[in-house]
């Protein structure tokens, strides 16, 4: 078994209202950010995966991706999967 | 005593706490809207609660970069008596005239239920009707109450005298080592419920004391929070 | 059809359109040639979309539109019945309530969080769109098995997943609008595997002079759009309300709207703060068919027509075609007609609350619906064809009824097979009580309701967990006491009486708790109307509904029908929620369920006829669904609620509770561990333990 | 002006208690994804910003994270600046 570094990115649907975006994005207008459009706020997911293969990994990360870290109906997702060096600097 | 209850976009305890102001406590109450910066009329300031811009991005985050917040800072250098109530406990922390921050509760749910609160400092201007280790029976009504700062802090608080209220069991008894205790259910540091900054002016707490302050809502606990406010603008007058 | 779109102009005119197309705007064929006979043409693309939206069971109510008219709306404290936003009911010389509830099942079952949470949303615009200030609200819930070991884990596993949803869409949108949630229901039954229930009920409060209607009038009267931007959200919503949930949900999926309650709370405020203001002529929340529905209908009850110019609809995404933003069901919209040269002192309001408002149209004499986009009129409609003449079926109209059969209805219920089946799973009665009280439907609601802000607004005297909730009017004695009910075994069993039965057992509850009843909504969720036996089923639980309320003085001011629900995996229980509201006359004498200390006598009040048809104790434990549920004793009935009234009045009552799930067993544990006392119960001799 | 696409991660500091990220490994083990770890959750905000320069969006992101986009108290953040391609392929 290796261990890999994954990281997970989650947004809201593109073609879906983002309540959480439009306020972020107002408010960095007051705040005299004007350059600022199309803020969105998703989640960031990070965990270290046990797998045969980085092939592996990458298809336990889909599977739990579809099963649980994201919602397909109002989330879109994407991943990527980064092999950790040897298990001495792995920390905890 | 002349109060002012702050009006955020997203506020929602903001009648209650002109009605407890006004009508139980006997103050001379208005509301100040956000974008308004003179508070040179008033004696205590009160951030109510509710989900000031939504809570979006995170609780008070928005809600600090108000007109308002500027003016707040002068009002409470100037020793004017400020009071945030869940909310505006948030507000409070993420504008920088509280220390520390609230953080979503362990069990991740909103939560509202009762709970009680142990009196840690009864020499503040908000407790000064109260007598230490008095426990009050007061509701709070938050997902993201989880009172949290590095340890230095945490322990300059304590050392301070800051620390103003701490959930407890019904007896007033409690265990700061205990984790996922009971009767703190978002889980705080040291069970904190409530501080005030140095001066002791500026008082934040996550409990709702405007929805304990009539026997019709079954405990009148926290009408004495506002009363010691009442007694210590008149003292100072 | 934003694929339809980019092929076929929004002016084109199928010629005839074809089935699918005619399946997507959710029109028979049949309707499709009255409507061209109505119209004298063959309607346009966006014509079709906006009439099959409005002839739409969701909106058009057609099957249930002519049994509706069975029930009585009429009561001298009625001052709104069926028709707008919401039902209005006198509370006090100045102070009048405002309430309605509403489904919102078919968004629920693909996305559960959001299709709560904007179910919510809906429902609130309504109450504050009549100028009231909403102060509570219920949720009636209704999922499959959650119970280990009772159904295929994966049903199982989804049956929560869409509980946990529902319930934290609930909450996020209820808590942070600030109006407490108080009360409603949560059961659980096999038969809504298929799909769950979601009914919210909102009630409000308003001063009379400040009630808003939702009706358009005097021509040149400039017409706003308010809110939120509009986007392809929910395009064919209507229609997609009454279309059956088959596979092809997965399709539907863009048709799910996401709800920003931030955002509906600046409405709400800014709303209110213009609710009575001589400026504001007409106030309508844009739900089901946005723009077209909320548009006709304020065009309709005015008897005048509206003029739209789509071009100033403020657009989330760069190009929506008129199809799509006639249809768009973007939340947090309200359109508010405004008396011609006042908009400036409403455009100063919805600044204040940092609102975008739009001029998007104006009040026309002509009662059309003349609808125009980049220069060019892509629609013109009659308002009467959007509207009154949604096609009425009536029963010659539609396939006779067939007589409704369920499996176990009529068979007598074997009350030894009962009793055998029990102490077979069983042993003991004990242990039955257990198992009861361990039922969803039965157990506490704490870890659902404690998510709920019920507290907000400082008005919960008797929040979430009694019979009625009961909120106190800031700065009055009186308050309102409030429930949701709908045991639909009852209605299973026995249509006409379990309806009766239901509108009894809401009365009980208010009772109980010292309130008397003044009115009703209902939301009425049933499967597909084409099966002649579930319109059987609905006539005749509407007609024993209308009985019961009759009998009892109890108007019906405002409601829903939700038709359609059923799926792969079978229909629904038939399940009409009853929305009961009741004044107390005093607050402060107001009685919750738990035993308050020692020393009490306990008295069992009303008929002792003790049956087990329809049971929890036989539907749900044995799963033995036969039986029939006894008629309505009206008259016994009367007896009690005098007997309650007058017990309240003189302050007699310590504590009381109301029979329903579960029987007196559960009755009494419910009442003991509320008020965290024993009690000791002799059983009358005769029937058996259980 | 050139428009960047901007990434800013946020997540809750190493040292403090992550209950959803907790929560979220739990769920994990009980659909069956044993081999996972160390699960943390943070936000993820996007947005598309107008500069001058590169160095200058840099320094606006930068501004815009201390201001309101990360609570130094309770998060860490980390972000990208990546130049967009010329406007004409830039959506509305």
């Amino acid at each position: 078994m290796a261990s890999f570094q994954v990281e997970v990115r989650v947004s809201p649907r593109a073609d879906l209202l983002d309540p959480q975006g439009k306020a972020v994005e107002q408010a960095l207008k007051r705040l005299g950010f004007a350059g600022a459009s199309s803020v969105r706020v998703g989640k960031l997911i990070t965990l270290t995966l046990e797998a045969p293969s980085r092939e592996e990994a990458h298809r336990l990360v889909e599977e739990m991706c579809a099963k649980l870290l994201a919602n397909p109906v109002t989330e879109d997702y994407s991943f990527e999967v980064a092999p950790l060096p040897a298990p001495a600097a792995r920390e905890g | 005593m002349r109060a002012g209850v702050i009006v955020f976009p997203g506020s929602n305890c903001d009648h209650d706490t002109f009605h407890v102001l006004s009508q139980i406590v006997g103050a001379d109450t208005r509301f100040v809207f956000h974008r308004e910066t003179d508070l040179s009329d008033l004696d205590l300031v009160v951030l109510p609660g509710g989900f000031s811009y939504g809570d979006y991005l995170r609780a008070g985050a928005i809600a600090r970069l108000s007109p308002v917040i500027e003016a707040l800072h002068e009002f409470a250098q100037r020793g004017g008596l400020v009071m945030g109530i869940c909310n505006g406990f948030q507000i409070l922390c993420e504008a920088g005239l509280l220390p520390g921050a609230l953080a979503v509760n362990t069990c991740l749910e909103f939560r509202c239920q009762w709970v009680h609160l142990r009196v840690e400092n009864a020499a503040t201007p908000f407790t000064s009707s109260l007598s230490p280790g008095q426990v009050l029976r007061i509701p709070i009504a938050h997902q993201e109450g989880r009172y949290i700062a590095p340890p230095d802090l945490l322990e300059e608080l304590e050392e301070n005298g800051q620390v103003v209220f701490r959930y407890c069991r019904p007896d007033g008894s409690l265990d700061l080592k205990e984790r996922e205790a009971p009767y703190n259910p978002n889980g705080s540091l040291n069970h904190i419920a409530g501080i005030v900054n140095r001066q002791g002016n500026v008082l934040g707490m996550m409990p709702h004391p405007e929805r304990a302050s009539e026997k019709v809502l079954s405990s009148e606990d926290g009408r004495a929070i506002f009363m010691s406010a009442l007694a210590a603008v008149g003292a100072a007058r | 059809m934003a694929r339809v779109r980019e092929r076929i102009p929004d002016t084109f005119v199928p010629d005839p359109p074809d089935d699918e197309l005619l399946r997507r705007v959710g029109l028979t064929r049949h309707e499709y040639e009255r409507a061209v006979g109505l119209l004298g043409r063959k309607p346009n693309l966006v014509e079709l979309g906006m009439i099959g939206a409005l002839w739409s069971e969701h909106c058009g109510y057609k099957s249930s539109r002519l049994y509706l008219r069975e029930l009585p709306t009429e009561a001298p404290w009625v001052l709104q019945g069926p028709g707008e936003n919401a039902g209005i009911v006198e509370l006090t010389e100045e102070l009048a309530v405002v309430f309605k509830i509403e489904s919102h099942n078919h968004p629920s079952a693909i996305e559960p969080f959001q299709g709560a949470a904007t179910g919510i949303g809906g429902i609130i615009r309504d109450i504050f769109a009549m100028g009231a200030r909403p102060i509570a609200l219920l949720d009636s819930l209704r999922f499959g098995e959650i119970r280990p070991g009772k159904v295929n884990e994966e049903v199982r596993r989804r049956n929560l997943y869409q509980l946990h949803g529902v319930v934290a869409g609930i909450a996020h949108y209820g808590n942070c609008v600030g109006i407490p949630t108080v009360g409603g229901e949560l059961m659980t039954d096999p038969a809504y595997n298929t799909t769950p229930l979601v009914n919210c009920m909102c009630v409000g409060l308003v001063r009379k002079e400040r009630m808003v209607r939702a009706r358009a009038s005097g021509v040149g009267n400039p017409v706003f759009l308010v809110g939120a931007r509009t986007g392809p959200d929910g395009v064919q919503g209507a229609t997609f309300a009454s279309a059956e949930l088959t596979e092809r949900s997965e399709e539907d999926r863009p048709a799910v709207q996401v709800g920003d309650p931030f955002l509906e709370k600046l409405l709400l405020e800014a709303t209110l703060e213009l609710a009575g203001h001589p400026a504001v002529v007409g106030i309508q929340d844009l739900g089901a068919a946005g723009l077209t529905s909320s548009t006709a209908e304020t065009a309709a009850r005015g008897g005048v027509g509206m003029e739209l110019n789509l071009d100033a609809v403020p657009k989330r995404s760069a190009e929506l075609s008129a199809y799509e933003m006639m249809l768009s069901e973007s939340q947090e919209r309200m359109l508010i007609i405004v008396r011609a040269g006042n908009e400036e002192e409403v455009l100063r309001v919805f600044r204040k609350w940092d609102l975008d408002a739009a001029l998007v149209g104006r009040v026309i004499e002509e009662p059309v619906l003349r609808v125009f986009h980049r220069g060019e009129v892509v629609a013109e409609l009659p308002v009467g064809l959007l509207t009154e003449e949604a096609p009425l079926y009536t029963p010659d109209y539609c396939r006779p009824r067939e007589p409704y059969r369920p499996a176990g209805a009529g068979q007598p219920l074997c009350r030894d097979e009962v009793e055998a089946t029990l102490a077979k799973r069983f042993g003991s009665p004990a242990a039955a009580l257990r198992e009861a009280l361990a039922h969803p439907t039965v157990g506490s609601k704490l870890p659902v309701w404690r998510q709920y802000d019920h507290m907000v607004r400082i008005g919960t005297v008797a929040g979430p967990g009694g019979d009625a909730a009961v909120i106190r009017v800031v700065g009055e004695r009186v308050g309102l006491a409030l429930t949701t009910d709908g045991t639909a075994r009852w209605v299973y069993l026995s249509p006409h009486r379990g309806a009766a039965k239901l509108v009894l057992e809401a009365a009980l509850n208010l009772l109980s708790v010292g309130a008397e009843p003044l009115a009703i909504t209902n939301c009425l969720n049933f499967a597909s109307p084409e099966d002649l036996q579930v319109m059987d089923c609905f006539a005749r639980a509407v007609e024993g509904m209308g009985e019961a309320l009759r009998e009892i003085g109890v108007p019906v001011v405002s409601g829903n029908v939700s038709f359609y629900n059923e799926g792969p995996l079978g229909k629904v229980l038939p399940t009409p929620v009853i929305g009961m509201v009741g004044k107390v006359e005093d607050v402060s004498r107001a009685v919750g369920m738990g035993l308050p200390g020692p020393g009490l006598e306990l008295f069992l009040l009303g008929s002792s006829d003790l049956r087990l048809d329809g049971s929890l104790i036989a539907f749900d434990l044995t799963e033995i669904r036969a039986g029939e549920v006894e008629p309505p004793d009206y008259p016994a009935f009367r007896r009690l609620r005098e007997l309650l009234s007058r017990a309240h009045r003189e302050g007699l009552m310590a504590a009381a509770h109301d029979i329903s799930d579960g029987g007196l067993a559960v009755t009494l544990a419910e009442m003991c561990i509320t008020g965290s006392t024993g009690a000791e119960v002799t059983l009358p001799e005769g029937p058996g333990a259980f």
